[in-house]
């Protein structure tokens, strides 16, 4: 039960993300949502790659411990920190220029291309 | 050094060193990088021919990323591949030689189109950005691999497609594109951590190997089927589709068209080779049809009463992929059937990839006709424009041609893809071909509009001074013209060498498998 | 942004410069510990950050010169390339340099020990890669939103649709 | 040299259709020359035929605009095109509101 808590977390995070991008109005809340959602899905990867008293997995010889934390999920966090980091500084600068251009950040009213 | 071993490592590389290249070379002065450009472009496309050559030569093969050995998958004593892994087959090779040729094309189209704009160094930097990350989604043997090239080529396009950063339209396509593809991708990493949880393995062989349905494989599935079908436009998701493709600038465009195969590429490599025959109930593929149909008929209405000339051919992309996901959705219904799949199924897979390969030629070269009228005539606006055909002969030309292959009359090779995917489909329900011939007629009746309106008819009195585009322009549209009258005139060879092997590989499971977890040696 | 105050001001300039060795000391020892180039770049672009929230931009852009973050980024990029194909012998991304000696090339002894910085070849040289690049890049980032941010809506491009002619 | 390709149920070929379009075509050209006699280039049967009424010197006086086109399809699925460009509201959330909302009726479908 309780090792099951952190999957719990991690879908609660996600769905706070998706309402924040879905039913907000400010585009950088959105950006935060979006940020949220990544965030979850991170400590999704994490979690996976938890063992119970696991070692770090930086080792020459592993010694008495053979359990180790598995360092795969970890490289794939890091791998998805980097590209959420470069999707947040691009989506910020596109909202700065949104801004400049729309004088607004109320995502209802950036609508000049539809139907 | 055997460098005919390395192919699937240099066509990933060579555009990724163009990209990290261009703003070096960009301080030697345009030409250097209009070289620059040009050189590595057309260096993809051969590799990914030769690629393509080895592919159908050999059947699948692997390529291990700092292996001691291009071919160890398995180290030794290991019971799941542990490096990156490259798996090349027909299919996939297929892809990377569609894709550079659209990539060529642009290339070869943006030189003097973007001339008048700056920052000409960062578009390259990104263009080939966006290469690499096509290529590298459909070379891939890895799942994580590839979520991290779909995120590459998401954020190079979403930079493409506001690089017009003035326009407030071109920032606002971007801006939707970004937010609805972040999400989607999203839910890409977490199927691919679904994947991992329960195999420990990322590999898509390894983990086709192992798999066997239960709760988290369905979600994994679900997931990946509502991001990729997201990427690739199809409907209820598709609204992206126009305001990107719109607003990128018309090289960009063509490419993106390739990306968004790409998309397509992963969605089925997921459903063939990763599930197969294990996908359980026939929910997933009358999903997928379903969506093909409704992405069909609403993307061509949609597309019936647009008044820009670039926005009404991307509402036909979301049309023309409803047509792929049929022939493929076909194919995946009749997967577990093997009297279905002598029947129909095949011939449905077959219809569907020879659609896909026929559809990223012409419509990228739709797109380039597009630009290529933007740029003489300085207005997308069909209420514009008008009378051109004298103007603009060469234009005109290629752009019947690629109508006319859209539209799928005869003897252009559209005819023949959407022949088989009706004729495949018929033995589904008859409700499906139907469908798609409403959706074909329409096809014809917006293209005839578009003619109609922007070649024939009096010409503008503002339009007077228009005069036929520059030949580097023109270049980059007669080399997509090329692939399609090529595929017109020799659909029987097209058929038998290039989407037969292709068909069979993808549908080759086991194959597919082997080639990774038989040890691969 | 305004100045803040001088203590503020003062910290900053100090602490800048810990910040570039502390990130530096994350991204050579990549291979040995938690880190790595991304991690240190990271750090080490907090540099720029310290002194634009301690100056504000005014100052801060007569400072620095964006070519230097430029061709760090190029260079990054370029070395990152470069490490893969050396390889090209034997695989892309080989390691070529672990276990011969000379540059990244030691050999690590067997047993617990602190770690051999010397050790790891190529991943190395990509790390350093890395960090140069993503130092260039995030300064980059930084310097400007910040300059985007100072400059108000009203007198730029607002209502022109003309596409950046030059 | 040019076998055809099968699709179940019928077949495409290439070459016949090649041929018989050239054969057509040659009857329709026959056909045309059989046309009038008296026609001569650069005389009034050269005019535009403006309903009786002078042609307009600008273009785009007598240009049937792009909207104009296919009126009364649009038209008469009126109803139809109202609630599609409704649908493509233009807003970024509701888009992504509807690839959120597909996800999960695809996880519901495939978890049942």
């Amino acid at each position: 039960m309780i090792a099951s808590f952190p999957y719990l977390i991690v879908g609660l995070l996600f769905l706070f993300g998706l309402y924040a991008v879905v039913f907000e109005r400010n585009l950088i809340k959105i950006a935060i949502g979006i940020s949220v959602i990544e965030a979850a899905t991170n400590m999704f990867l994490i979690v996976l790659g938890y063992r119970t008293g696991g070692r770090i997995p930086v080792f020459t010889l592993a010694g008495e411990s053979k359990v180790l934390v598995l360092p795969t999920p970890q490289a794939l966090t890091l791998t998805a920190i980097v590209i959420g980091m470069a999707t947040t500084a691009l989506m910020l600068s596109l909202i700065m220029v949104l801004y400049r251009h729309y004088g607004t950040l109320d995502v209802r009213e950036i609508r000049r291309l539809r139907g | 050094m055997n460098w005919y071993d390395h192919l699937p490592a240099l066509v990933l590389a060579v555009p990724l060193l163009g990209a990290f290249g261009a703003p070096v070379l960009g301080l030697s002065g345009r030409y250097a990088r209009n070289a620059w450009f040009v050189l590595i472009s057309a260096c993809t496309a051969a590799l990914a021919l030769l690629l393509w050559q080895k592919a159908s030569m050999n059947g699948v093969f692997v390529y291990v990323l700092g292996a001691e050995s291009w071919k160890l998958a398995l180290p030794s004593g290991m019971s799941l591949p542990i490096r990156i892994i490259l798996e090349v087959d027909s299919f996939s090779a297929l892809m990377a030689v569609i894709g550079s040729i659209a990539s060529f094309a642009g290339t070869l189209f943006s030189l003097r189109f973007m001339e008048r704009f700056s920052g000409l160094d960062k578009f390259v930097a990104l263009y080939f950005l966006l290469t690499t990350g096509m290529l590298g989604m459909e070379l891939t043997g890895d799942l994580f691999n590839f979520f991290v090239f779909l995120e590459i080529a998401s954020v190079a396009s979403f930079g493409l497609v506001a690089f017009w950063r003035d326009r407030p339209e071109a920032v606002e396509a971007g801006f939707k594109y970004m937010l609805i593809s972040t999400v989607g991708a999203l839910f890409v990493l977490l199927a691919v951590g679904l994947f991992y949880g329960r195999y420990n393995a990322v590999n898509m062989a390894a983990v086709g190997q192992m798999l066997h349905l239960g709760l988290p494989e369905k979600a994994a599935l679900a997931l990946l089927v509502a991001a990729l079908a997201m990427k690739c436009g199809s409907v209820p998701m598709h609204m992206w589709t126009p305001d990107a493709y719109a607003e990128a600038p018309a090289g960009v465009t063509c490419l993106l068209v390739a990306v968004s195969q790409a998309s397509l590429y992963g969605l089925f490599r997921v459903c063939f080779s990763i599930y197969g025959m294990s996908i359980g109930s026939s929910v997933v593929p009358w999903t997928i049809i379903v969506m093909g149909l409704l992405s069909m008929f609403i993307g061509v209405t949609m597309a019936v009463i647009q008044k820009d000339v670039k926005r009404l051919m991307a509402y036909h992309s979301v049309s023309q992929v409803g047509y792929i996901l049929l022939g493929l959705g076909v194919g995946l219904l009749a997967l577990k059937d093997a009297k279905a799949m002598a029947d129909y199924g095949f011939t449905a897979i077959q219809g569907g990839i020879f659609h896909l390969m026929n559809y990223t030629m012409y419509k990228g070269l739709l797109f380039l006709v597009a630009g290529a009228l933007a740029y003489a005539a300085k207005s997308r606006n069909l209420n514009e424009l008008g009378g051109l055909a004298h103007a603009m002969p060469h234009t005109t030309f290629m752009f019947i041609i690629a109508a006319a292959a859209i539209a799928g009359l005869p003897p252009f090779n559209g005819f023949v893809s959407k022949l088989l995917i009706y004729e495949s489909t018929f033995a589904v329900h008859p409700f499906l071909p139907v469908v798609a011939m409403v959706t074909s007629v329409l096809t014809l009746a917006s293209f005839v509009k578009v003619f109609q309106t922007a070649f024939l008819g009096p010409r503008r009195s503002r339009l007077a001074e228009v005069e036929e585009v520059p030949g580097t322009m023109l270049l980059g549209m007669f080399s997509l013209t090329l692939v399609v009258l090529g595929l017109s005139l020799f659909p029987t060879w097209s058929m038998a060498h290039i989407i037969e092997p292709a068909a069979k590989a993808l549908v080759d499971q086991a194959g597919y498998i082997r080639a990774v977890m038989g040890g691969g040696l | 942004m305004r100045p803040l105050s001088v203590i503020v001001r003062t910290v900053c300039n100090v602490f800048a410069w810990f910040m570039v060795v502390y990130g530096t000391y994350i991204i050579v020892h990549g291979h040995l510990s938690p880190g790595g180039g991304f991690q240190g770049g990271a750090v080490v672009a907090t540099f720029i950050a310290f002194l634009l929230v301690a100056h504000g931009g005014g100052k801060v852009f007569g400072w620095v010169r964006k070519g230097v973050y430029t061709a760090l980024e190029q260079t990054g990029l370029l070395l990152f390339i470069g490490a893969g194909f050396l390889g090209i012998g034997t695989t892309f991304f080989y390691n070529v340099l672990a276990k011969r000696g000379g540059l990244f090339g030691a050999t690590v002894p067997l047993g617990p020990n602190a770690g051999v910085l010397n050790s790891s070849g190529t991943i190395a040289l990509a790390n350093i890669a890395v960090g140069l690049e993503v130092v260039g890049g995030l300064s980059l980032i930084l310097l400007y939103m910040s300059k985007a941010s100072l400059s108000s809506p009203k007198e730029e491009t607002q209502g022109k649709e003309a596409g950046h002619d030059r | 040299m040019w076998p055809k390709i099968h699709s179940g149920f019928g077949y495409w070929d290439v070459v016949s259709w090649l041929v018989f379009f050239f054969i057509v075509s040659v009857f329709v050209l026959w056909f045309r020359s059989q046309g009038r006699s008296d026609y001569k280039e650069g005389t009034e049967q050269d005019d535009i035929f403006f309903c009786g009424n002078d042609v307009p010197e600008k273009g785009e006086d007598y240009a049937v605009p792009a909207s104009g086109a296919y009126w009364g399809f649009t038209k008469a699925l009126s109803g139809f095109y109202e609630l599609l460009t409704a649908w493509h509201s233009g807003i970024a959330t509701e888009y992504t509101g509807y690839l959120v909302v597909f996800t999960a009726l695809m996880l519901s479908l495939a978890l049942l």
